[in-house]
């Protein structure tokens, strides 16, 4: 029976996370923002308490836990900083299609080298075709951005096939939208070797809901912490001879905004619910992400709007945070193709519609 | 964490589901195009009541025991998930028909809550198993109030055991055919809600008169009643809870509480609506063959995801009720949330049924005119948005 | 150089439609609803001062003035009652098919008789392809909804032709969404001549492009009524001890419904003087048809929820204002077809997108 | 009616367009690369300052005439419908630019509205036929006020002959370049705008200090500029207006009138940029053979139509201003939509131009950190519905 609560391992992981990203990260995020990377103190601390590993199989050192692990985990860290949520994760969703379509010996081939290498990181990237040459298993060509400072591994998802790419990648470095503590580069790849293929459809399409929930889940926290900071600034901030938050206009904009969150959370928990049970998921991931990139293109200009001039400096959180909602929608392809995916399912689907998971 | 519905749940719903498909969409339809609502002496009240529905949650065994809170208990018939689930499915299929409902109605909360033993006895007990339909009904609402609850004018003034009530009440749904009517009314207008006092006013009763049934936009299906009250003269035996309640604490803040379970069911409904425009436009849509353009597409899953979000709140906030947790947050958000969504559903749907929605006789239609009230029925979009705020930054009450 | 003063004749025009509807259909809308009609009385009284003739020729009795007049007239009769400015315009949007595919000739032919029957109604309507069955210039099918009680004259426009039709017309008559005081009918072709065809595709285009002003300046005229008459009424009505227009949160509702008012007027008003003055303005009316639908279905929702539960009955007319917008909105192909149009000519356009005329 | 512009604003405009091609968007461009803003040493502003831009539109005959207010007149050089289209068009190439321009600035419009005719010609005359490029500056926002212009707390203290100024002011644009800076400052905060003196607070003035260039989200040709005033000691001569000034009326409501030409112009600002974003998006789209897509199409046909609506509300404030007309509802009302219009352009914008949004250099990707900046200088889109609520619903003012 419909019941919200989170299982006791499940809360102490979000207590970990959040409490780590209190004292790690967010107190931090500007200056991971200009040094466009995460420091080696906090990459070990991140590593020790493996919030990292949730996902990972026992055989890597992972705790083979759900996709609720990871999207509680995922919106903690981005509520204090979306890019270093990014940064401090090896594989990020590159994981997925490994795992999808190569199983066990994939990761262990690919992701368990990654892993030994402290700061190594994969990226995955979303179907390279119009922009890379193959010939005869090599890949020449410029992807123009992945949020990350390096690329020692590269997984390349499409609609039927995913492939792999470990050398032959330069990274330009570009100062990025958002995001910019994952560091941002254009791809080069210089003949580079596919050391890895596969194809299969759904294979694919489970490994592209995976990302996007993984988007949507930063996404909630993004979008979180621009409702919190605001409405924190609001009850403090006087004007007119009250806090501005008592103005009724702002107070319902602020009400607004925290129906926004919770309304985007509330799919991103309920895609990775049915991920955890098994049940197809592909459309919920992409609702969960198309939702999360709208709902947070209303809270995060709203939150800079509630700060005012302050909003538009950089002394304060909320313009990054705006920076880093419209950033992440991006990943992935997109809420374009997303809107695909999950209009796909629905006129596919016969008689009335089931909004949740019927029994 | 779990996400699907228990047997039990299930099991109703499908019976809703079936009563729904056979006779409450047809009703509503066939009340839609007549504009009158369904009539007491319908036959469909005498199959709802065959069926075991148009009962109280009282018994009379509760108070025996002493235990007078769990008639309250919204665990005990069901718990609020199962009658929120119920309310979404029978608004599904129409929610004007779903208020029509014979029983104790929105009148039976303020029973149980503020009644003393022999009240529940005297104006429950016939809900207990009754022979053929009946109804209570519950009048707040005056023609000049509104959201402002606090400021409603019907006077209450005491004449020696008995008392005297002059006023106008509206939207009082199923009043004209209700056996009592509970009805608030105020000894002091200038002391807000602490001057407000309940009564039950009987069928009958003389100065209780001029029911008017209000012709509504949409849910035609049920009756939304105004009446007045002319020198109406109510013994103190009706007065809720007697003069000790009122002296105790507040008429209207007995009703507070840290959890909500209407609001959520309300919201409920409005995902109910917008499910039916969904799945209607949809079905036109295949039939007309453009189900797979963009735009077409594009539209039907921004709705069936506004939709399940919209019902993710709803049952939060049920869930959160159920455990008599604080969650008054989440039913306003529930309620700010899921009737705007549904408006839009019906909204788009009409759109997409081109020339065949000005007609006036196609069902998307008719849930574009019934959903605007979800808005605004147990505190509008605005209300809702005051309560959140008084939560989240502390605003302060308007009274 | 930009000016917004209308002209004395046009400011003339606009003050008598104005009072016209004040007095003579505001005060009797619901009757009108009722009897799904607008009275002789009326009819005469309009008839008298001449509003409807507006835009004919001089030939046909007309003022031989154009859109803007014209868009001036509707929206204030729209602001009292728009099936009743419907009701008592007999050739309605169907001149401008007539008009610009058969010039004065066809004027001479179709609308003058018309115009000599008292009560008599052409009536417009978009693309009747999948209902209609045409064979040897007959016509057989049904037209799901027209916004009349009667068909004098049927003008079908499609994409590159028009035809008229003017007998085998039955007359269903519906309840109707809203406009009801126009009527409401299913059309039945029975065996009906096609009586007179044209193919050219700019004229349709044009024509169209009129038909699409015409309605967006209704609709302009229904979403003035709700937001004036909600305005009112929150300026009116006390809660919590003072105007509730005076919360803050209703008063925003109200300054955003007053801009998308006005918004959608402006586009109107563009639109009709780009007509006026031999611009090319099939975009341009596209365009206002698409803003004045979509402001529309904020406005008019609005103010209902402004009225709360009054908003929801027939004693109120707010109610009323909703279901004409949506019902206008549906007319001449629609949205969709406005979007399709008003993008083609956008990518169309080289270089940069002028928003405005260019000179 | 008319919605064309005449030979002389077209011909300005296409100026501007010269000018904005070869250089303003360039500059803009290189100033976001690097970080900072353009530095007043920049030849580009020689340049200005050789086409005659960068002057006041004060003359010491007006003075000398005794015609006052000519050089308020909005018609004077060119009518506030030719600025407003040229703002419209500076911000298309780069709004951050279009503020770096030297000039009296944003302090003019105070000193000619308050300003004794000797003040005028202190402050003024070097603007008249500059030499070189030089900047005026004006501060009224302080890091604790924003949207509440009331509550500045920076002091003004008499000593002697001369004021002590005491202060923290905050988003002064082009102030550390300055050669002087108008600062509004408080004789008592309990008084409100009652309070408030104007000075002229020049460069190098010791206690004037502290300027720190503000790290913005975007816009960063201009400089933004936080600067702190301790002990600051001005003379009484640079009090704007002179003492008798404020005991005739209060300081502020000298500049409140029936109509508001900085609001359409800022308002026209956002359609520049929110248009710059339009052409991008729609080149882009056509680069990457998309452009006849539905969903691409109907995203880029929203804008332009939005947008179109945002510049008719501009214009139709401006006319009015123009003609002295009350314009407070129609400049608000520009003010409220264009911001948000240009937000969704720019966002939309993004969305488009997909993972090349996330770079960091593209055109599209600097709009969207530029345009949020519109909706809140000149007063936020809640403050400028305050105002239309004012005229609307008669919303009483805050203060």
């Amino acid at each position: 029976m419909i019941d919200f609560a989170l299982a006791d391992e499940l809360r102490l992981i979000q207590q970990t996370a959040r409490e780590f990203a209190d004292a790690e990260l967010r107190p931090r995020d500007r200056e991971f923002e200009r040094a466009r990377g995460v420091p080696d103190d906090v990459r070990r601390r991140y590593d020790e308490i493996g919030l990292g590993r949730v996902e990972l199989p026992e055989s890597l050192g992972g705790a083979g836990l759900g996709a609720l692990a990871r999207v509680l985990i995922l919106e903690e860290l981005a509520a204090a900083d979306a890019g270093a949520a990014l940064a401090l994760d090896p594989l990020g969703p590159a994981l997925y299609p490994l795992r999808e379509f190569g199983g066990d010996a994939a990761l262990e081939r690919f992701a368990a080298p990654l892993l030994a290498r402290p700061g190594a990181r994969a990226v995955l990237f979303w179907d390279a075709r119009p922009r890379i040459r193959e010939v005869d298993a090599v890949a020449t060509g410029i992807l123009p951005w992945v949020p990350s400072d390096r690329a020692d591994l590269l997984v390349v998802l499409e609609k039927e096939r995913a492939y792999a790419i470990a050398e032959g990648i330069r990274c330009e470095p570009l100062r990025g939208a958002g995001l910019r503590a994952a560091g941002a580069s254009e791809l080069h790849l210089e003949r580079a070797p596919i050391v890895a293929s596969w194809v299969h459809t759904p294979q694919a399409q489970r490994a592209l809901a995976r990302a996007r929930l993984y988007a949507a889940a930063l996404l909630v926290g993004v979008m979180r912490a621009s409702a919190d900071y605001s409405r924190a600034y609001a009850v403090e901030r006087q004007a007119f001879g009250r806090p501005i938050a008592h103005h009724q206009a702002l107070a319902f904009l602020i009400t607004d905004m925290a129906a926004a969150v919770e309304t985007a959370r509330l799919l991103v928990l309920d895609a990775a619910w049915r991920l955890d049970r098994g049940e197809p998921a592909a459309e919920a991931c992409a609702s969960a992400f198309l939702e999360a990139s709208e709902q947070s293109m209303f809270v995060t200009p709203n939150g800079v709007q509630i700060l005012g001039g302050h909003g538009f400096m950089q002394d304060y959180p909320v313009e990054k945070y705006m920076r880093e909602a419209r950033a992440l929608s991006l990943l992935f392809g997109g809420v374009d193709l997303a809107r695909d995916d999950a209009g796909r399912d629905l006129v596919r689907s016969e008689g009335p519609v089931p909004l949740t998971v019927e029994a | 964490m779990d996400l699907t519905l228990d047997a039990v749940t299930r099991k109703r719903l499908e019976q809703a589901r079936e009563l729904g498909r056979q006779q409450i969409r047809p009703l509503g339809l066939e009340a839609d195009r007549q504009g009158r609502p369904t009539p007491p002496e319908h036959p469909f009240f005498e199959t709802l009541i065959k069926l075991g529905l148009g009962r109280t949650r009282w018994s009379a065994s509760d108070d025996a025991r002493g235990d007078a809170t769990r008639a309250n208990d919204p665990t005990r018939v069901g718990t609020s998930r199962t009658q929120l689930c119920l309310s979404e499915e029978l608004a599904y299929w129409d929610r004007g028909v779903a208020v029509s409902f014979p029983g104790p109605g929105l009148g039976e909360p303020t029973v149980l809550q503020m009644g003393s033993p022999e009240q529940k006895q005297r104006f429950l007990a016939r809900f207990v198993e009754p022979a053929r339909p009946i109804w209570g009904s519950f009048a707040m609402t005056e023609p000049g109030a509104g959201s402002d609850v606090a400021g409603i004018r019907t006077r209450a003034r005491r004449d020696g055991d008995d008392w005297i009530l002059n006023g106008d009440k509206s939207f009082a749904a199923n009043a004209s055919r209700a056996d009592w009517i509970v009805v608030f009314a105020t000894v002091d207008a200038s002391l807000g809600r602490d001057g407000h006092r309940a009564f039950v006013v009987e069928k009958g009763t003389p100065g209780l008169a001029n029911f008017v049934i209000e012709k509504k936009m949409g849910l035609k299906a049920y009756e939304s009643t105004s009446f007045s009250l002319r020198d109406c003269r109510v013994p103190s035996a009706n007065l809720l809870g007697g003069e000790e309640h009122y002296a105790k604490r507040a008429g209207f803040k007995g009703a507070m509480r840290s959890f909500n379970a209407t609001r959520p069911m309300v919201a409920a409904m409005a995902v109910g609506i917008g499910r039916a425009a969904l799945d209607e436009a949809l079905a036109f849509a295949r039939a007309s063959g453009v189900e797979r353009e963009p735009r077409v597409r594009d539209r039907l899953e921004r709705i069936r995801r506004r939709l399940r979000a919209a019902r993710l709140l709803c049952w939060k906030a049920a869930w959160l009720a159920d455990h008599q947790r604080p969650n008054i947050l989440e039913a306003s958000m529930a309620k700010a949330v899921a009737p705007t969504v549904a408006l839009e559903a019906a909204s788009l749907g009409m759109e997409l049924i081109g020339e065949v929605g000005g007609r006036g006789d196609h069902l998307i239609e008719k849930l574009f005119r019934d959903v605007k009230a979800m808005d605004i029925v147990e505190g509008t979009g605005q209300i809702q948005r005051m309560i959140m705020a008084r939560k989240l930054v502390q605003l302060p009450s308007e009274r």
